[in-house]
């Protein structure tokens, strides 16, 4: 192994990755602003290119260049940084996706993966966690009262659904009997996941949406209770790469959710090329998105208090009951 | 054990890391900065971790401490005045510096004590890390815990069950004051 | 059958368990199912014993190693021999007519179920102590019986009697249990070990006369205590206070017999010690007679009872003494039979008269409870010794050794038997006979005892009849079934002086009746005059010789003056003076190192520091 | 290279930075952190070794005291928050109810 396989080729994969996913977010809010404005019989964004198509450029130009304040009581260095660390957290989290298999190049063999890691859906859950800080430190710095409820709110709620969702995915890590990626999708080539665990899906979805602060469950920044929450005192880019890191967030997820439940890359004749595995993902995942937009759509928030207790009291229990009875049943057949 | 350059760079730069982390938790004026330290400690000694070829363990640091911990004492912090300006604590007078000086003595002990040691004695087991590529770190560790040490592990989650329910308790104990 | 010997022992423990733990919630009903069926499982299971081990020299069987130290091991096992079998057999069976008497007896008790904890816990006691293969393990059952007699006789300690009677108990056989525990201790300062077969058969080899004297005398001392003989038998006529079953049981027909067990237990270590053996025919006899004169003029029912069983347990170690082994074995046998039966009746007559057991305040109970009349009769017949009753076989089976031995021993021997005829049938002709000196309201009130009452006394009152004939001399079951263990020597002439002293006996204890009905039916004012001419002598016997008094003087007050002079100068001053000195010092230590405790946890993290870095400092330096 | 020695050389500095936090300040939550500072110095000391001696048995130690830490802190800082409840302080000095 040279330096190229140790730090050239994963150089180029995360850049790759990163680029990817930062144009995947600029159209993902065209997309969803067409499809909410559908729901609502509305046109959506139509003004900026055919079909409104440019519009994410638009918005781009304009976020960048807002005039930048920095109120005057808040935690500067904190308060410039948390945006970062935010996105840093979703993007950081996609390392260890395939989106395929592998192919050769050069003469080499490319996996289409960062990094593949022994403990990969692990990783996904610690590096969800560190992503948090990013909107936990956020409102705090900001030095406004309903910056940090948000932010509480926030970090309250990404810590009870992380219960549940490790609970399903220990039920997955049962069945597979592996924490890789690879492996988790190799164990689906006759039968998706979502087949076996009909429950640890639901308690997966659920808790992922929660994950993402995904409305209905946005919690941290309910208007009509926060103002906007932890993202009340940012304006311009900072505001808008926030709003990067969720979008991402909700890409990452939907992908998760199809690798771990449908398959993944796999698919009819995904054998053939890699193109066809990466198409097979993408469709995969936009379903899940249209999901989410859809219920975002259809769904009024939840109160607060009442989705901490439905958390705690109904999904990690579903999710302990799962495990249990998934144990049981590997256990039998194995 | 040898390690390649690129591991000794990465030792020595998650090693500073560390200490900077562990440094501004004692010296940072205010307590969320402290966690902040903390927080970068405990990302920079789980990469070690990684690098050690325990890898469930570092990603088992970033879950328990990075993510709950930290966020634990945050969540105290905020509770208890996060917003107040910060405490002017750093310690003065004599205790402060006999403390400082016995710490350094005690560092110098250690010191001494692991450049005393006789190079790499001791006894060799069987969990090389070739090994552990090649069955899994965490497989390894499973096995490890469900076998050979499962008493101490069931203890640890009963631990765990008390830790959950004296916190509860703890939790408890106002909404029953308010009441009064 | 043997090899579940152990759950003889099982089913009493389980007993006392669940009554204990239990005993409040379950009910009466099912506390005495507990109870009695714990104990009559226990008596099947010796009765298989008993005859699994007929003709077996003994199998001892290992349970659990209770203590092992060093040299010192003791194994928890039985040792299942006839001897032992036949022993159990009479403690279970003895034990399960009385419990069930006594769901009769204590129905109304509202200590009902620690009764029956006791009880069973009793019955354990002694099976280990009878069970046991070694010196230690039957003292665990001697203490352990020891300590059932003393919560049985206080088991009314409301009673300052009953509670006082229950501490002389316990006080006087103290002393003879010190006497059995230096016996024992001597043993293994010998043998080096404390199992039986172990120091029986190394005995010949090891002992020299004095050793072997040492050991038998004080094993002795142990067996005075608990089978209470001169000097220690003060302490049974006043257990009388416990409930009357307990008195049957207890000290009439198992726990006292004890110390005979014992002696036949170790009559290997009795036959090569001629002086321990003569003592103790000797003590026996006197034991047999004097018991039997305090018996003619005693007014309480149950303590002429009790004297008489002192009395009996004299010929027993009469018997012993001689190296009758068998025919004391055999005695015990008979003898648990009629007087627990007499005890029984005895408690049949309190439960009828509301606890009046003063013989001068009764008489003429013949009409109101015949059925306890009658068996009370077949008791006194069997005790005095007439002939085709029990008595008379036991007992003339050792009077005959004692001849054979020694005519002196002989002639005690039949001096009690007619005492013994005399005072029996006084207090049988006084309490049933006659017209009734009781109290109107108890008369009138009289009435036969329960069921569960009257059929263990009809049972024991058979086995008071035909207990005997195991035993004919030329049957001999129990002579020879115990053979293989006590190695009885045939006596050679069977023939003409037998049979004269068998007569002699017989008319012994016909005459004694006679007089008796003489006395007590026919001129009942002879006996009042009696007492009168014979002023001295009378008041002698009714005070017992005064002996309890002698005890008090030349034990007890000593004592008491030690107690005094301790409990009023040297516990206040040196013992309490140590002791509040000490506190004080603590006090000042506590003053002076409380300053270290400033509430400051930054002060006690740095001491610890200060510890890590001095200990750090310690190994590098070394 | 040893690296054994920089490892557990690094170790002991972290631990001796956690005590040295615990003696110089004053705020119980700081002090707390320290703490886990001390345990995590520990916990590479245990992971250093365990490479060391190609053993896992010291990263079982180390799990332990992961959950022995996730327990301590939701005990700890539960009882911070109540200390907190009745006086409303985080010094330590301040909370000296059990001075002897």
């Amino acid at each position: 192994m040279d330096w190229i396989d140790a730090l050239l080729i994963p150089a180029i994969k995360s850049l790759v990755v990163i680029v990817v996913l930062l144009l995947a977010f600029a159209y993902m809010t065209y997309v969803e602003r067409k499809l909410v404005g559908r729901f609502v019989r509305r046109y959506g964004p139509n003004r900026a290119g055919p079909f409104g198509l440019l519009q994410p450029i638009a918005d781009a130009f304009k976020a960048i260049f807002k005039e930048e304040v920095i109120p005057t009581e808040v935690d500067k260095w904190l308060y410039v940084i948390c945006p970062g660390i935010a996105v840093a957290g979703s993007l950081i989290v996609f390392g260890v996706i395939p989106v395929g298999d592998s192919f050769m190049a050069w003469g080499r063999k490319i996996t289409m993966v960062v990094a593949d890691v022994n403990v990969g859906v692990l990783y996904v859950v610690a590096m969800a966690g560190l992503g948090l800080y990013g909107i936990f430190l956020g409102g705090w710095a900001s030095n406004n009262n309903f910056s940090l409820l948000g932010a509480l709110r926030s970090t309250a709620q990404v810590i009870t659904y992380e219960l549940p969702m490790g609970l399903a995915i220990a039920s997955i890590a049962t069945i597979t009997g592996s924490l890789r990626f690879g492996d988790i999708i190799a164990a689906q080539k006759t039968l998706p996941l979502i087949i076996l665990q009909p429950v640890g899906f639901l308690v997966y979805f659920i808790s992922g949406m929660a994950e993402i602060n995904r409305s209905p469950f946005d919690m941290p920044e309910t208007e009509n209770e926060l103002v906007s929450g932890y993202s009340t005192e940012y304006g311009g880019i900072k505001f808008a790469i926030y709003f990067m890191a969720e979008y991402i967030n909700m890409i990452v997820m939907s992908i998760l959710v199809a690798t771990l439940f449908l398959g993944g890359w796999q698919g009819p004749f995904a054998h053939l090329s890699p193109l066809l595995q990466l198409v097979w993902l993408v469709v995969k995942a936009a379903v899940v998105l249209f999901v989410f937009i859809w219920v975002r759509a259809s769904i009024p928030r939840v109160r607060y208090d009442k989705w901490m207790k439905f958390g705690w009291k109904f999904l990690v229990p579903l999710g302990l009951a799962n495990l249990a009875v998934t144990a049981v049943v590997v256990a039998l057949v194995a | 054990m040898t390690a390649t350059p690129l591991e000794t760079v990465l030792f020595i730069a998650f090693g500073a890391v560390a200490i900077a982390g562990a440094l501004s938790v004692i010296l940072a004026r205010h307590a969320v900065y402290s966690a902040l330290g903390m927080l970068v400690n405990f990302v920079a000694l789980a990469a070690m971790y990684i690098m050690l070829s325990a890898e469930f363990l570092g990603i088992a640091q970033l879950i328990v401490y990075a993510g709950a911990i930290v966020v634990l004492f945050l969540f105290a912090l905020m509770l208890i005045g996060g917003r107040r300006p910060a405490e002017q604590g750093r310690l003065t007078g004599g205790l402060a510096a006999a403390g400082s000086a016995l710490v350094v003595v005690f560092l110098a002990e250690i010191a001494y004590l692991v450049m005393r040691l006789t190079g790499t004695a001791g006894a060799k087991g069987t969990v090389t890390p070739d090994v552990i590529a090649q069955l899994g770190h965490i497989q390894l560790l499973g096995a490890t815990l469900l076998l050979e040490y499962i008493l101490p592990f069931e203890l640890a989650s009963v631990l765990l069950l008390v830790g959950i329910v004296g916190a509860v308790m703890l939790a408890r104990a106002r909404r029953q004051s308010r009441q009064e | 059958m043997l090899a579940y010997a152990w759950l003889m022992l099982l089913f009493p423990l389980l007993g006392v368990l669940i009554n204990a733990f239990f005993g409040r919630r379950i009910g009466k009903r099912a506390v005495s199912w507990v109870a009695c069926s714990a104990i009559g499982l226990s008596f099947l299971v010796a009765l298989g014993v008993l005859m699994g081990t007929a003709g077996s020299t003994g199998v001892e069987q290992p349970l659990f190693t209770w203590i092992s130290a060093g040299s010192f091991h003791v194994e928890f096992s039985l040792l299942l021999d006839p001897l032992s079998a036949l022993m159990a057999a009479v403690v279970t069976g003895v034990s399960f007519l009385i419990h069930i008497y006594s769901i009769g007896y204590m129905a109304e008790d509202p200590r009902y179920a620690r009764y029956f904890t006791y009880l069973n816990l009793f019955v354990f006691a002694m099976l280990i102590l009878v069970l046991a293969n070694n010196y230690l393990m039957m003292y665990v059952g001697w203490e352990g019986v020891g300590l059932c007699s003393y919560l049985l006789i206080g088991f009314w300690f409301e009673r300052k009697a009953a509670a006082d009677a229950g501490k002389k108990a316990f006080i006087v056989n103290r002393v003879g249990d010190m006497g059995f525990a230096l016996g024992i201790m001597l043993i293994f300062a010998m043998f080096g070990t404390l199992q039986f077969s172990e120091v029986f058969r190394r005995a010949p080899g090891i002992l020299g006369p004095a050793a072997v004297t040492a050991i038998t005398l004080l094993l002795f001392v142990g067996a005075t205590g608990k089978s209470a003989q001169i000097p220690l038998y003060i302490w049974l006529p006043d257990a009388m206070e416990g409930p009357t079953p307990v008195s049957a049981l207890i000290h009439a027909a198992t726990m006292v017999t004890a110390g005979v067990y014992m002696v036949a237990r170790n009559h290997v270590l009795f036959d090569m010690a001629p002086t321990t053996a003569a003592v103790v025919a000797s003590i026996g006899a006197a034991t047999a007679f004097f018991a039997a004169t305090m018996a003619l003029v005693e007014k309480d029912l149950k303590r002429i009872l009790a004297y008489s069983t002192i009395s009996q347990l004299g010929y027993m170690f009469l018997a012993v003494g001689v190296g009758a082994y068998a025919a004391g074995m055999f005695h015990l046998t008979t003898h648990a039979f009629f007087k627990a039966l007499l005890f029984l009746a005895a408690g049949s007559v309190m439960h009828a008269m509301a606890g009046e057991i003063n013989i001068q305040k009764l008489g003429g109970l013949r009409e109101k409870l015949p059925r306890t009349y009658a068996v009370f009769a077949v008791g006194a017949a069997a005790l005095a010794g007439v002939p085709l009753f029990s008595g008379f076989f036991s007992k003339d089976e050792i009077l005959w050794r004692a001849f054979l031995h020694s005519p002196v021993l002989w002639l005690v021997g039949l001096g009690t038997a007619f005492l013994t005829a005399v005072y029996i049938f006084r207090a049988l002709f006084v309490t049933f006979w006659g017209e009734t000196r009781a109290e109107k309201k108890l008369w009138e009130h009289a009435h036969e005892a329960p069921a569960v009452m009257s059929i263990p006394m009809l049972i024991l009152a058979v086995l008071a009849v035909i207990g005997g004939y195991i035993g004919l001399p030329r049957l001999s079951l129990v002579e020879g079934y115990l053979e293989p263990v006590l190695h009885a020597e045939h006596a050679a002439e069977a023939g003409a002086t037998e049979w004269v002293l068998l007569a002699v006996s017989a008319l012994i204890a016909l005459g004694g009746i006679a007089l008796a009905y003489y006395l007590y039916v026919v001129r009942p004012a002879v006996p009042a005059n009696l007492s009168k001419q014979f002023a001295p002598l009378y008041t002698l016997l009714s005070r017992k010789y005064y002996v309890d008094e002698f005890y008090m003087a030349v034990v007890v007050e000593p004592l008491r003056q030690v107690g005094r002079f301790i409990a009023e100068l040297f516990d206040p001053r040196v013992v309490d003076g140590a002791v509040n000195g000490l506190a004080r010092l603590a006090g000042v230590c506590g003053e002076g190192l409380g300053t270290l405790q400033n509430g400051r946890v930054r002060s006690y993290a740095l001491s610890i520091l200060v510890g890590v870095v001095i200990i750090l400092g310690y190994f590098l330096l070394r | 290279m040893d690296a054994i020695r920089y490892l557990l050389i690094l170790s002991a500095v972290l631990f001796s930075i956690g005590a040295a936090g615990v003696l110089i300040r004053r705020n119980a939550l700081v002090i707390f952190m320290c703490i886990e500072i001390m345990l995590n110095a520990v916990n590479l000391t245990f992971i250093a070794l365990s490479r060391q001696l190609q053993s896992l048995d010291g990263q079982i130690f180390v799990f332990m005291v992961m959950a022995v830490a996730a327990a301590e802190v939701a005990i700890g800082l539960g009882i911070i928050v109540s200390i907190f409840r009745h006086k409303p302080t985080t010094d330590v000095d301040d909370v000296s109810l059990l001075k002897g």
